[in-house]
């Protein structure tokens, strides 16, 4: 079990980590952030398991990985 | 007559291509103009924005710095271009992505929300036609048959459907700015 | 923190400065900081590396690496570490440079502080384009790739076929060691932070130089989603260019895994 | 009327190279001049040309001194730091007497300083940033149809002299895109070059080269330069000047900044004040000729200019003391602004009428 | 009285360097300048420091980059070419405010030209060749003693002021063996150098670059250099001035046309002609103060140059219309004779009598 | 001629000009020199030949070279070339080089004109010196030896060691035609001679770049007498770089004879 | 049998083509030149054979060979 | 009082050492001096020269282009040289090498076979320390003993022989020179 904090004001939306998420746990949010990106959210919190494999592909170092 | 404008948004809002119309258009119409572009890694920032002159005389100073028009399709640009618009300008808001505008007393706001008027135009991508259109009553340097030319000569004649697309578009925006009351200063 | 507290696996390193990169959604460029940055504050060195720094999309990356840095000019990185190199000796030095800073215009520079064995790294960031002046060739551009002065396609017998870095620099003496990764999944990363290691130990060690090529994405110049770039990384560029570790120095022992798929 | 078109004044010069003949473009990408390289990519493959993307600055420069030895038509274009690694190639090039033209869009420097427009590189230009006694001539277009014009000039100015020529665009100007007209150049009587390297064939060898070890050949060979160069500068200097000849206040600028200040002049006009405007075209031979004239009436000068002062050294020596000339500089890759200017004249004009 | 050793110029100014603290130094060789990186390889070492050959001057000069970036005294040796290749990085070092000691050994150019002596690279070195508003400190030595002190005094101007100074010898004071004193120059203040990036320490970092994107932050940086070259031109100009007090005809010269200058000076006022001299030291900042002031009473001037006329542009300006300003060329790696400037002087001093 | 009539062996080709060499005594540039001539004789293409000199001792030797020529700037041949190679595609153009020329200051050019498999020929006169400046360290001076900036013999571990170019631009594609050959006895300067015409025959062919290195003696900077300069290259030179033909495009044959000894 | 003839103005006395020569035809002269070289010169002409040995690697084209 | 000299011959016969020794000299007897090599390419040609100034004020020109006294140890020196001596100069002549002078007659020849008084010493390699030491008693600027101090300064002690060979050829010199006439203009 794990849980990721996205930081939605600088992510990019690049979606590099919902592609490494192999546990489908993350997508992109409706809303977008003031740059006018559609950032990255934990959409199934259920499914983390705290793996880092997400944060390791972000650009944006936008993503934090607690267990 | 000497018209300057700054066309500010997100990369992807057609910015670029709205300003090369305006101008292109205002070339038509026998009138000096200028395009320019933001170049180089701003871009990175996923803002774009471009400065268009038309003039019926000799353009002396190249960039619209102090601009008579504002074209803010987000609200970023709204912020950074805002101060430098001349009093009595006027500044198109694309009121389906900003929401509270900060105004100048000194300025007048135009707010078309280009982004639903183009989607229920059936042409989401053409928000920048629907903006120009909005404009037209507005500038002197242009009018809606060059502005139609300048869109026939930049997209080439075999891709119809987005010629087509721009010009509905293009007319929806002409509505829209007729409809939308003007303030006064 | 909305969420139940929990111990941190993963957090910004204190190798970076927090601020927002500039870079393009989804380009490697952030990814490859980060590594570099995880390295050094794992190896401890932080307050004593200089870093060099390209002319590319990189350009800024000062502001991201909480380490003392120099810009270079255009491809003349390994000549500014070399003088850094020269008056601290104590200093960690590295160069980040791109493939058209490394490859093109500053060629003879990496090659000679290759040829000189300078103590230094470089990372070698292969996007097979140039990204800051938006989507020229670049001696690393495949053939038929078609870029911005390229519009026809790359043809092999008018622009050649493409520099493979790693294996060229492979044969010099100088290079203690030479590896290549990538950036294209969290494996590959991995990877590569692996070899960038091994790169500062090296250098560390008195070795020699050291430089790893790591490929790239461009989504921005390739006019691809960053996902589909980094598929593109896997199936386009990886046969083109010589994978894994190319040259291991006595001291290092080599590498676990090998080639990244 | 021949159509106009709305192009960048990058690929204006482009184009207007290729009507001029070129067929052979050597260089390497630097904003804000990447589309000459991008536009010659494409365009010229279609009309036999080619254009060849070399390794660095450093070797386009002499990818041209090859391809100007052997006799074609060659260009570059580049921008600051581009520009600085071709100063040894520029020394050659005027060495061995070889037409190229290059057309440098100034970014603001020194380093890699940033992206917007510069007259920061007057000097570099005007004096030859490379070793030795040498000049080139330098174009300042101040837009996009002018840079068209003088690009087809400067083709012939470089082959009648067998001079290098630069145009010095600059950031603003390169990126701009203003309505042009292509006109096809008058045809120049050019000398045959009987000189190029292109294999002897049956005939005596060709050498380019610009060595010798005697003094008395080095001395003849600097002496040929030194008049050339003085027959370009008798010959060559061009300019636009307006409302000079009643004018107390003459505003000297060129390029963007020239635009920039006529907008001045006119506003100063409507204001009723006496200044005029030479904009000078040719920045190497500079124009002193018309300013030397009207150094003869006017009260003072004021030169504009987007630098700490470069060209205004030029003024000064033409002049010679006969006016005072003030500098109005704008730095950091910022334009002056009309207003502004006219605000300067105002001030400028009120004080050489307290001087009477 | 300290002993005397008859040394080359290359050697006196690589001696003086390493005894300013110099143990670095990057080069590639080049003739006439070679015996400066020569000495350094085998006397670095010695004393603790390194010398690196480079693969080219363009690298060489972003060696010194990183070095002086690191707080090093650092310096280089070049000629002609090799300095071309230098500008780009000149403009570097100059937007960095780094301070670094670079040993010009001019030989005629453009291009190969030859290995004689020249002065045609004043531009170059005064007007900043590479890109960008910048300029550095140019000394120019007459003979190997001044050589070497000016070699002592740029590193501390350099440090000082955070600029780049250049030694303008040329191939005859590069080659030439005179009597030499190593004096140790006195101690100047100079402000630490905590801006060196040598790893930060738990400190907070330095960057040294060179780019900003930011308008407000360029402008603000290119005021404060224009600032600082103001000062230094109103506070750092040195020259040496001969018999100027009562003089007709005033001679400037620099270098090696300066002491031949003074020969011819010193065979004119053995005929009883008024004439003097101004030596201009430092290039740059040029040394405009004495002739301005002597313009007030001179006739007229006379430059003599181992170029087609250059620093005549600065003696012009400095003169400003004052008086006339005549040109004595010699041209093609040769130098001027003492007999044939006198000559010129007696033709000159009987004109600006006849004008009275 | 004061001796008794015969026929004509060996006479001094129509490639050279006639002009008396300012070389050394006993130096390799003028055997090198007759060699290129005569392979531009015999090929028959003097009339369209376009040479390319260095800045070194080779500076002047447009004047000894029956031919028209270009004198490029120290490094620079290669770029020269291309340019007079894409001006004038029938003719034959070549580059002659100094190993400081050629592998310090001009590494770039040459290596990019081999990536772009530029149509042209190098000859690379490898004397591990600077001739020309007074013998200082070139890229391939050996370890140890000492010249005028390395007073203390080149050091590995402060200088590198050599660079062994012939192998290196082996590596890479556009390289059509790669051979190191010698000039320090007859059989030598014949097998030479057979690469150089196998490089230009390559060229003429279209597959290529090729480059020939050929190792030369200095003796006024070696400190010997030509005869033992000559032993010297044997002992000490051939050991350290590769020799033979190294890459050999598919329509020539391999050369009879492989490795000179 | 054979001979070869030896500008002895332009040689320059190296000795390369001595060396070269394995039937000891050739020789260094007592005479300097004009440039102050001791050229080579036929010593043996019974010896020479023709072989152009010492023309090949003569570096100043100095040597002629006649058989 | 100003000596200017201008010293040239093939490479080997020791024309820079000479020069050098004669401007060294020049300074320890406390005058101004330049001493410059032929530089670059030119060495190649076999030949070799210098130029030496020795003053008791300032020294402008640097270089003897125009040469009071010319030392001519071969014969392509002697003839590129001799247009260049001063009306009234002195030309000291390797008469082992050179027989015929083509002479002109504002110059005074004074031949000393240096070669072969050298080879007689027993110091074939020292012929120009020979040459100096003819030349002494026609020089100001220097005496026998500062000479002599130049020379045993810039030859490392440990070099005994050739100190000494050198301080022999130069006394071989000085009898030759006193013996030589000296031949009226
Ligand atoms: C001397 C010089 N030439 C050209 C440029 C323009 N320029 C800036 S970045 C760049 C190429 C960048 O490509 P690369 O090194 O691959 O880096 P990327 O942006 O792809 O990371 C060029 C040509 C420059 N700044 N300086
Ligand atoms: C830009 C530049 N830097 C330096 C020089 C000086 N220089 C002339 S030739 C030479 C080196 C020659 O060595 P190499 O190429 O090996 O030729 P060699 O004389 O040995 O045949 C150098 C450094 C120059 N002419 N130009
Ligand atoms: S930590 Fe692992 S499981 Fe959790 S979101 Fe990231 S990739 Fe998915
Ligand atoms: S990888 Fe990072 S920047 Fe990209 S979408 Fe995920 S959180 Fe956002
Ligand atoms: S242009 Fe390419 S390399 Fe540069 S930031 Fe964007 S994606 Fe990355
Ligand atoms: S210096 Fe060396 S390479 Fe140059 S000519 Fe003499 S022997 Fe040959
Ligand atoms: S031709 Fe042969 S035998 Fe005759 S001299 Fe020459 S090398 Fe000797
Ligand atoms: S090889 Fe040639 S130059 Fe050398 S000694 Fe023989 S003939 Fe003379
Ligand atoms: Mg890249
Ligand atoms: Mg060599």
């Amino acid at each position: 079990m794990g849980y990721v904090v996205i930081n939605a004001e600088i992510c990019k939306g690049c979606e590099l980590c919902i592609e490494a998420c192999n546990r489908g746990a993350l997508a992109v949010s409706e809303e977008a952030n003031s740059k006018g990106y559609m950032p990255a959210k934990l959409a199934k919190p259920e499914q983390c398991n705290g793996c880092t494999l997400c944060a390791i592909m972000c650009p944006d170092v936008a993503i934090s990985v607690y267990k | 007559m000497i018209e300057r404008v700054r066309l500010a948004g997100f990369g992807g809002q057609g910015i670029m291509f709205m300003g090369k119309i305006l101008a292109h258009a205002g070339m038509l119409a026998g009138n000096q103009v200028t395009w320019i572009p933001s170049y180089g890694p701003e871009m990175r920032g996923g803002t774009a924005n471009c400065s268009v002159i038309v003039s019926d005389t000799e353009i002396g100073e190249p960039v619209a710095s102090r601009p008579d028009m504002l074209v803010a399709m987000n609200e970023p640009s709204l912020r950074k271009f805002l101060p430098a618009v001349r009093p009595g300008g006027i500044i198109f808001v694309n009121s389906s992505l900003i929401h509270e505008v900060d105004v100048r007393d000194d300025v007048r706001v135009i707010n078309i929300p280009v982004n639903d008027l183009a989607r229920e135009a059936g042409q989401p991508g053409a928000m920048n036609m629907v903006m120009l259109g909005a404009m037209l009553q507005h500038l002197q340097g242009v009018n809606r048959a060059l502005v139609e030319e300048a869109i026939r000569e930049n997209i080439p004649s075999m891709r119809k459907n987005m010629l087509e697309g721009n010009l509905t578009a293009l007319a929806v925006g002409i509505g829209a700015g007729a409809e939308t009351p003007v303030p006064a200063l | 923190m909305n969420e139940t507290a929990g111990k941190p696996v993963f957090t910004p390193t204190e190798g970076m400065t927090g601020k927002p990169l500039h870079y393009c959604p989804g380009c490697s460029h952030g990814i490859i900081h980060r590594v570099i940055a995880e390295v050094l504050a794992e190896l401890g060195v932080l307050g004593r590396t200089v870093g060099i720094g390209p002319v590319g999309c990189a350009s800024f990356c000062e502001q991201y690496f909480n380490i003392d840095w120099v810009g270079a000019a255009h491809g003349r990185a390994p000549a500014v570490a070399t003088g850094v190199r020269r008056a601290v000796p104590e200093a960690v030095v590295f160069t980040y440079q791109g493939d058209g800073d490394l490859a093109a215009i500053g060629i003879a520079e990496a090659i000679h502080a290759a040829m000189r064995g300078e103590k230094i790294t470089t990372i070698f960031v292969n996007n097979a384009i140039y990204g800051m002046t938006g989507g020229q060739m670049a001696p690393t551009t495949l053939v038929g790739m078609k870029t911005s002065t390229t519009p026809y396609g790359r043809i092999a017998a008018e622009h050649g076929q493409p520099l493979d870095i790693p294996k060229l620099f492979a044969e010099i003496p100088g290079a203690a060691y030479v590896a290549s990764g990538s950036t294209d999944s969290p494996k590959a990363v991995l990877q590569t932070k692996k070899y960038i290691r091994r790169a500062f130990e090296t250098q560390m060690a008195g070795q020699g130089y050291s430089i790893v090529s790591v490929l790239a994405n461009c989504p921005t110049n390739w006019g691809m989603t960053p996902v589909q770039s980094m598929a593109w990384i896997r199936q386009e560029l990886m046969p083109h260019f010589t994978m894994g570790e190319l040259k291991v120095p006595a001291n290092l022992e080599p590498a676990k895994g090998g080639r990244p798929e | 009327m021949v159509q106009k078109l709305l192009v960048k004044g990058n690929e204006a010069v482009s184009e207007a190279g290729i009507r001029a003949g070129c067929r052979l473009f050597f260089g390497y990408p630097i904003t804000p001049s990447s589309e000459i390289i991008e536009y010659m990519a494409r365009r010229l493959p279609e009309v036999g040309g080619q254009m060849v993307q070399s390794e660095s600055e450093v070797s386009a420069v002499y990818m041209m001194l090859g391809a100007a030895a052997a006799g074609e038509r060659v260009m570059t274009g580049t921008s600051g730091c581009g520009f600085s690694l071709m100063q040894e190639g520029m020394s050659f090039l005027a060495a061995y007497h070889l037409p190229v033209v290059v057309v440098d869009v100034s970014r603001h420097g020194p380093a890699l300083g940033n992206l917007d427009p510069s007259q920061g590189d007057y000097f570099q230009m005007t004096r030859g940033g490379g070793h030795g006694d040498y000049y080139t001539f330098v174009l300042a277009p101040s837009g996009v149809q002018e840079a068209a014009d003088l690009t087809a000039l400067s083709f012939d100015l470089a082959d009648k002299y067998r001079m290098q020529a630069i145009i010095a665009m600059d950031g603003v100007l390169g990126q701009m895109m203003e309505p042009v007209e292509f006109r096809d150049p008058p045809a120049l009587e050019l000398p045959a070059k009987d000189w190029a390297t292109r294999g002897k064939g049956n005939g005596p060898k060709h050498d380019a080269t610009g060595y010798t070890l005697d003094p008395v050949v080095s001395e003849q060979r600097a002496v040929a330069m030194a008049d050339k160069y003085d027959l370009v500068r008798a010959t060559e200097q061009r300019w636009e000047a307006f409302e000079t000849a009643d004018a107390d206040l003459v505003v000297v600028a060129y390029g963007t900044a020239g635009r920039i200040a006529k907008a001045a002049v006119h506003m100063a006009r409507e204001q009723g004040q006496k200044v005029g405007l030479i904009r000078p075209i040719t920045l190497w031979p500079f124009a002193a000729k018309p300013i030397e004239a009207v150094a003869q009436t006017a009260k003072g000068f004021l030169v504009a200019e987007m630098n700490i002062g470069q060209m205004v050294e030029d003024v000064r020596l033409a002049v010679n003391g006969k006016a005072p000339v003030w500098h109005h500089r704008t730095l950091g890759g910022l334009m002056p602004t009309a207003e502004e200017l006219a605000e300067r004249i105002r001030l400028l004009v009120g004080e050489v009428s307290t001087h009477e």
